[in-house]
This record gives structure tokens, C-alpha cells and sequence, in this order.
């Protein structure tokens, strides 16, 4: 697993960023800290989309200079990096943020209703 | 035009939202019409992509943007979808028409069309993940599909802001881990496109990668869907939601997710990788059984009838799994037949629950005398699905719940069939205790009641807008029964993958 | 208690995550599988095919147009959501 | 919660920005075709010139600029854009979003039918974009109470 550390570095910072989000999700007891660890896990999730897209020696996918013609430009594809996770990824971005605000709705609705987010103090008000 | 249906029926429902809640700010009587005819068309365009699928043999494949399939997105639907989409479409009409008078009681006048706008938003998700072929479009349309049930959920009776909360919190790292399982087949095949991944795929398949994969669909949808030990956040959340959502959500969402463990197992992922080369459907069915078991015991510990039949949903979600653990033609035959079965019964039953509720204001098992003299087709209805769930012959529980245990004899696994006799001795046990409390009464109160005054026996007193949807939802229920056998001969022969 | 069960679950997680590391491609790979299955063709062919020199925009709004109209519906119906959960009042 | 307070160069800078912001915001729309941008980053830049505003000045202000039915209207509108593109190619014979068969109503050929039809679905975003971020912002920054939150301001 060591030896590969080198090469495979980007996978082991997206496993830890990933694993600081759960944790804070499932062990933190302020609901807005629940919420800061599903944001860091959903953007770790985006970086490891990110770096499969990287190719080494490549460009960003862009062509440049060919604005609505070009059809005699020789593009490699080696030359570009993979245009299709960065796609995936711009709707995962937006997937985050719109949960982001939902989450955030529902966190004032909780606090106008509780008058705190602590989950455990949440809890003791339902139960009476 | 037919050849546009597989499209039709996810763009006319989102098309629709968008109206509905520009035509909420001027008429909000509007909202409710055109919801239904959205849902109508819905369920037309099912119906003739069945038709084609039926005549055709084989599935129908379009391409969205005329772009070709591994670069394109792509709609591939085959029996098992058909089926699914039909029964979805179905169910979302009834409950739509059902939703509009407990709508009334229970949301403020200002938020119906941006909850009607949601529930459209809901279906189309559901329709979506059910038509696609496209693993991140699946990711997508199951995105749209829990931001609206987190909305609406909210919604709901004092606490239902938290448990909305605490779903946003298990749906987003459900929904993450199953992107994450998208993103590791796209890392070793290089495509999205389930078919082409499948293809791919057997290259990979001694790498530990691809199981962590798995690993990940599995939990992902396993959250969504429900399964036993990821299922915490469903009882509080469809509880506490408002009757009408909990009606659409609890049958529909937990099946849908259903099917796409299905897709994922047996498409996707190739039989024979899920069975023979790793015990992954053995893993699967002990979770069900333990699932199962726990979700009964659970079950009987309840007061409240709506509480009651969420944790039935985790038991049935067990059912489901066990037709697929068994990993046979029979077992998968019951798992895809109690999928259809299960949107109708629990539909019924949380359809009922909910009319009680609009009449009584009352959820609690040990308030419900006399119900029988008040709202006797409601509880007719509520005798039917409970009946059916129990798995008594006539009617569509008792078939699929039949294949499940062929299922499960033929794969020699003995635990499974012990869990799913004893589930249903619990069932029994479960449903007796609501119907007894309903229909005898206690026999001291007979001298006293004229005095008291107790309610004389009517006709139902439930709106007629609420009692047709869940008449015809019995009615569905029965019928599924008689023509179960059509419906494996015809239909469900086909969904089964070949391989098996 | 709640902090050993969240820590426990993220090791066991993380060690799980890590299992499958050493059978990805290394980073930056310009032969993985992911670079040489579906994007060549949005590479060489989007300028041809959409005559948009941006890739990532001709994949986003053409190729994969789909996806774009439900991540805009998911945008829409965040907006919604948002509506319904916090008004009280009508509008 | 945000008070209604006179500092003068605030003020002035953010309506000195403010159309630069707009016009920037566009920019990145019609840009996103050959250089990063496109319809989400550029709705982002643009909204983020109306949410200036209720910080510079108050949310009263802002609102007569973007009441709650316009923003609803925009909401549906930039959607209804995109899906409505895809409607019209199924019109013209093609599949969903088969942007190519807008040259028999462009006045281009196919290729180029694809590039005005991903302006055009790009606008759409934008649109929605904008109008769903300036709501979230307003309905977060008042707990959904605007109403009250105005006439506070009035008084």
C-alpha cells in the first residue's frame, strides 16, 4: 500500500478529506458542524473526479485561436486533458451547492423552531 | 410519436412543474388540474411504452441528442423497466388525486403549488432513475428525486424539520456514495453508459477496486432505499411527513431504489461477478434476514399506525433483497413481482392511514373504535392491503411472497425461509391487532351505547376524492393477484437476466 | 462514545477506500482507462461536430445536454424547496 | 437582521460594481463557448451583483428590484428555456435536445444549429441560476420573513 504512495497520492488525500466528512457527520453534535463534514465529503468526492481527468502533459480542454471554425485543426487527444469529468463534476458542484441550501433552510426552520442545533437539545425538546 | 414516449414521460412531468408553479401566483385551483394531466399523460406514455416493449421483444434504446450511446446519454427500457415505470405512473396518478383534500387540511393554502410543483419534480425523478441507462444521469434524477422529499418531508407535524434534516444528512452521503461507486467504474472502464460499462467490465473484475465500487453502489442506494441497517432515518421521516407524501414517497422511492440494485447487480455488474465470484448475495441475504426480523419486532413495538408501517417498508425492502440473495429465476421472479405488489400494498395502506388521520386526527392504534361504523370502505381497503401484505392467496402479496420462497428453497438457503415464515406469522400478528381494535367492539360499552351516542353506522364519511383513489388502489391489488401469473408469463420472464 | 464509534467507522472506512487504491491508475496517467475509452472522441471531435472550442462546454450542453436540463431542475427545485421550507406568509 | 444603515462609500462603490459586475456576468455567458464560463458561472456572477445590493443598501431596496414573483417567474422561465429548446427539436423530427435539427429554422447548418442551440440552452441556466441564487439569499437572510422584514424597515 506504501509504495504506491507516491503515484497514488491524490487517492489517499480524497480517502482522508472523505473520512474527516463522515466522521463530523456522524460524531459532531452541532448540527451546522454535521453540515460543514457533508460539504468537506462532497467535495472530496469532487477532487477524486477531478484527478481522473488530469493526464500529464496535457493542456486544459480548450481549443484555442478556433472559434467557430477550424475543421482542417489536427487536434491529439493526448494534448487535452479529459474534458468529461470536469462536465460531471460542474453538476456535482451544483448538486452540492443546492444541498447546501436546502440543508441551510431547513437549519434556520430548526433553530426558529428549538432555539438551538444542538442535536442532543433538539432531541430532549421532541421527547417532551 | 411512440418512439418519443421514453422521453415523453420524464420531460411532460418536469415541463409541467415549471408551469404549475408559474400558474400557482394566479390560480392556485389551477396547480391541482394540471398535475393531474401531467400524471395522466404519464401514465398513457407507460402504458405504450409497455406495449412496445411487449410487441418489440427487445428493449427500446433512444438516444438523447441523437448522440450515439457511449458518448450520448442514453434511454434503454426493457421489461423490468416498463413494468416499473407503469406501476410508478400509476401509483403517482392515484395519489396525486388522493393528495388534494388532506392537502388542505394539513399544508397552508400559499405552499400548494410549490408543493405540487415538488411532487411533479418527485415523479420525474422517480420516472427518470426508472428510464435511464446512464449511471450519472441515474445520480442526477436521484438527486432532483430526494431534494423534493426532503422539502415536502419538512413539511410535516412538529419534528419533521429535523427529520428532514437528518435525511439531507444520510441522503447526501447515500447519494455521494453511490457517485463515488460511479466514479470507480469510470476509472477502470472509462464509460457511464450501463450497458458499454457492462461490457467493460469482466476485464476488471479481479481488481479489489471495482468491490470497493460495488461496495459503494451498494451502500449509496442501500440508504436510499432503506436497507435494514442504513434505514434510520426512515421512520422519523416518513412519519412525521404530511399523509399525502408519505403516500407518494413510501411506496414509490424505497421500490425505485430497489430497482436499481437490481439494474446494478445484474446489469451492471455482471451475474456472475455477484454471485459465484464474490459473496455478495450471500451478504445481501443475511442482511435481509436480520433486517426483516428486526424491522417486525420493531413494528409490533409501535402505537402509531403510520410508525408501524415504515418499519413495515424496511421489512418488505428485506423481501425484495431475499428474492435477490437467492440469486435463482424464481427468487428474482418474486423480487421484481413483490416490487410492483409493494408499491400497490403500501400505497393502500398509507393511503388508508392517512385518510383515518384527515378524518379522526388520530394515528394511535388503541384510538381506532368504531372506525368500522364512520369510514367502513376505508377500512375495507385497509383489510385488502392487509390481507395482501399478510400474503393471503387471492390477492398480489401471497404470489410474490409464493416465488420468493421457491426462491429460497431452491437456493437451499434455509435461514431465509425460517425469516420469511416467521415475518409473515408477525404480519398477521401486527395487522389483527389494527383490525381488531376497529371492528369489535368492547363488549361492556354495548349497553352504554346509545347513551354515549357512538357514531351510527354511515356511509363512508372520507371525501370522495380521497376514497376513489383508494378503492381503485384495492381494486389494483386484487387485480395484480388474478393476473399475476399473465404478468410473470408476459412481462417478468423477460426481466430476469439471462445469465441466471 | 459517539466520537470512538465515528472514529472507529472512518478508520474502518478508510482502510476499505485504501484497499482498492494500489488497482487505480496512477495520477495523471495518460493511458488510463478513463482518458482512452469515451473522451478521445469529445476531444478530437467537439470543435467538428458542435463548433464550440471549449470541450467541457460542448460535453455539458450538447453530448450530455441531459444531464444539464436535470442539474438545472435540480437548481430549480433547490430554489422551490428553499421557498416552501422557510415562508410562512403567503407571497 | 440586516438594518437599514447610510455608509456613503459602501454605498458608492457597490454602484460603481454593480454594473461592471452585470456586464462581467455576461460576458462569461457569451465567453463560455471558448474560454471557461458558461451559463452556471456566469448566473453565479450575476446574482451575486443582485446580492450586493441588500448588503450595501437594505433588503428593501433590493426587493423592488426583484420581488418574490418575479423571482419565481425567472425560476420557471430559465428552465422552461432549456426544456423548451429540447421541445422544439422533437417538434422539428428530431430526438430530445437534438440541437442539429434547429437548422431548418436557423439559418445555419447543422453544426452551427448546435452551437446557437447551446447559446441559447446556456441562457436558460443562467437565467434559472440567477434567479434561484438571489432567492436562496434572501429567503436564508430573513428566515423567509421579508415581508416583516420591510415593514420593520419602514418604520
Amino acid at each position: 500500500m506504501i509504495d504506491t504512495f507516491f503515484t497514488h497520492y491524490n487517492y489517499w488525500v480524497f480517502a482522508v478529506l472523505l473520512m474527516i466528512g463522515l466522521y463530523s457527520m456522524m460524531a459532531k453534535n452541532n448540527l451546522m458542524k454535521k453540515l460543514i463534514g457533508m460539504n468537506i465529503f462532497q467535495w472530496a468526492i469532487i477532487l477524486y473526479f477531478i484527478s481522473i481527468g488530469a493526464k500529464r502533459g496535457a493542456q486544459i480542454p480548450i481549443v484555442v485561436g478556433a472559434h467557430g471554425q477550424g475543421e482542417n485543426l489536427a487536434i491529439h487527444a493526448a494534448e487535452y486533458i479529459n474534458p468529461l469529468p470536469h462536465v460531471l463534476m460542474l453538476t456535482a458542484i451544483v448538486v452540492g451547492v443546492a444541498t447546501t441550501g436546502i440543508s441551510l433552510a431547513l437549519l434556520i426552520a430548526i433553530y426558529k423552531q428549538y432555539d438551538t442545533i444542538e442535536e442532543d437539545k433538539i432531541i430532549e425538546a421532541l421527547k417532551k | 410519436m411512440i418512439e418519443q414516449f421514453p422521453v415523453l414521460i420524464v420531460v411532460t412531468p418536469l415541463i409541467l412543474s415549471f408551469v404549475v408553479n408559474v400558474a400557482g401566483l394566479w390560480n392556485r385551483r389551477l396547480c391541482f388540474y394540471i398535475v393531474v394531466v401531467a400524471l395522466a399523460s404519464c401514465v398513457v406514455f407507460s402504458l405504450g411504452i409497455l406495449k412496445t416493449v411487449l410487441a418489440q421483444g427487445e428493449p427500446i434504446r433512444y438516444s438523447l441528442g441523437n448522440w450515439q450511446p457511449p458518448w450520448g446519454i442514453e434511454y434503454v427500457i426493457d421489461h423490468l423497466n416498463a413494468l416499473i415505470l407503469v406501476s410508478v405512473a400509476i401509483v403517482a396518478l392515484l395519489v396525486a388525486v388522493y393528495a388534494k383534500r388532506s392537502l388542505e387540511q394539513e399544508i397552508h393554502e400559499s405552499k400548494i403549488p410549490q408543493f405540487y410543483t415538488l411532487f411533479l419534480l418527485q415523479v420525474t425523478g422517480l420516472l427518470g432513475i426508472t428510464a435511464t441507462g446512464d449511471l450519472f444521469n441515474l445520480y442526477v434524477l436521484l438527486e432532483i428525486a430526494s431534494f423534493s422529499a426532503y422539502a415536502v418531508i419538512a413539511m410535516g407535524e412538529r419534528g419533521a424539520d429535523f427529520a428532514a434534516f437528518r435525511y439531507v444528512l444520510f441522503g447526501t452521503i447515500g447519494a455521494c456514495a453511490y457517485l463515488l461507486g460511479t466514479g470507480y467504474l469510470y476509472i477502470l472502464t472509462g464509460s457511464l453508459n450501463m450497458v458499454d460499462v457492462a461490457h467493460l467490465l469482466p476485464q476488471s473484475f479481479y481488481s479489489k477496486a471495482l468491490l470497493v465500487g460495488l461496495a459503494f453502489f451498494m451502500v449509496g442506494v442501500g440508504i436510499k432505499m432503506g436497507i435494514f441497517p442504513l434505514h434510520v432515518w426512515l421512520p422519523d421521516a416518513y412519519t412525521l411527513a404530511p399523509s399525502a407524501v408519505s403516500a407518494l414517497l413510501a411506496p414509490l422511492f424505497t421500490k425505485v431504489g430497489a430497482y436499481v440494485i437490481i439494474r446494478i447487480m445484474f446489469t451492471v455488474f455482471d451475474p456472475a461477478f455477484s454471485i459465484d465470484l464474490y459473496p455478495v448475495t450471500d451478504i445481501v441475504g443475511w442482511m435481509a434476514a436480520i433486517g426483516i426480523l428486526f424491522a417486525c419486532i420493531m413494528a409490533l413495538a409501535q402505537s402509531d399506525l403510520k410508525r408501524m408501517l415504515c418499519y413495515l417498508i424496511v421489512a418488505e425492502m428485506g423481501y425484495i433483497l431475499i428474492g435477490l440473495a437467492s440469486a435463482n429465476r424464481l427468487g428474482l421472479t418474486g423480487a421484481i413481482l413483490h416490487i410492483v405488489n409493494d408499491m400497490f400494498m403500501m400505497a393502500c395502506l398509507f393511503t388508508v392511514a392517512g385518510a383515518i388521520f384527515y378524518q379522526t386526527g388520530t394515528r394511535d392504534i388503541y384510538q381506532f373504535r368504531y372506525l368500522h361504523r364512520t369510514m367502513p370502505i376505508t377500512l375495507a381497503v385497509f383489510v385488502v392491503g392487509a390481507l395482501s401484505v399478510i400474503g393471503v392467496p387471492p390477492l398480489c402479496g401471497f404470489f410474490s411472497k409464493w416465488y420468493l420462497l421457491l426462491g429460497a428453497i431452491e437456493a437451499k438457503q434455509w435461514a431465509l425461509v425460517v425469516v420469511l415464515l416467521i415475518s409473515s406469522l408477525i404480519y398477521a400478528v401486527l395487522f389483527f391487532r389494527v383490525i381488531e381494535r376497529a371492528y369489535l367492539e368492547p363488549r361492556e360499552d354495548h349497553s352504554h351505547a346509545s347513551q354515549k351516542g357512538h357514531p351510527a353506522p354511515t356511509l363512508d364519511k372520507v371525501p370522495l376524492s380521497m376514497l376513489a383513489p383508494m378503492v381503485f388502489i384495492a381494486a389494483g391489488i386484487i387485480l395484480l393477484g388474478i393476473f399475476s401469473g399473465k404478468i410473470i408469463a408476459h412481462i417478468i420472464e423477460f426481466a430476469i437476466p439471462a445469465a441466471l | 462514545m459517539k466520537k470512538f464509534l465515528g472514529v472507529a467507522i472512518a478508520i474502518a472506512a478508510l482502510m476499505v477506500l485504501l484497499q482498492g487504491v494500489e488497482d487505480l491508475p496512477p495520477w495523471g496517467d495518460p493511458n488510463q482507462p478513463a482518458s482512452l475509452h469515451v473522451s478521445p472522441r469529445y476531444i478530437e471531435k467537439s470543435l467538428t461536430e458542435t463548433g464550440v472550442p471549449n470541450m467541457v462546454t460542448a460535453v455539458l450542453a450538447d453530448y450530455r445536454g441531459y444531464d444539464t436540463l436535470f442539474e438545472t431542475a435540480v437548481i430549480f427545485t433547490a430554489g422551490v424547496a428553499v421557498l416552501m421550507i422557510l415562508r410562512r406568509s403567503a407571497p | 437582521m440586516i438594518r437599514h444603515q447610510e455608509d456613503i462609500i459602501i454605498q458608492t462603490i457597490c454602484r460603481m460594481l454593480i454594473p461592471f459586475m452585470q456586464v462581467y456576468g455576461l460576458y462569461v455567458l457569451a465567453h463560455g463557448h471558448g474560454s471557461p464560463g458558461g451559463g452556471f458561472q456566469g448566473g453565479c456572477i450575476f446574482a451575486a451583483s443582485f446580492i450586493l445590493m441588500p448588503i450595501a443598501y437594505d433588503l428593501d431596496k433590493a426587493k423592488r428590484r426583484f420581488t418574490e414573483r418575479r423571482t419565481i417567474l425567472f425560476c420557471s422561465l430559465g428552465v422552461f428555456i432549456y426544456a423548451g429548446v429540447g421541445w422544439l427539436c422533437l417538434l422539428l423530427g428530431g430526438n430530445f435536445l437534438d440541437y442539429g435539427k434547429l437548422s431548418a429554422i436557423l439559418p445555419v447548418g447543422p453544426v452551427m444549429a448546435r452551437y446557437y442551440g447551446i447559446a441559447v440552452i446556456e441562457t436558460g441556466v443562467q437565467i434559472t441560476v440567477m434567479a434561484v441564487m438571489v432567492s436562496i439569499f434572501i429567503n436564508l437572510i430573513t428566515s423567509g420573513r421579508h415581508e416583516e422584514e420591510m415593514r420593520n424597515t419602514h418604520d
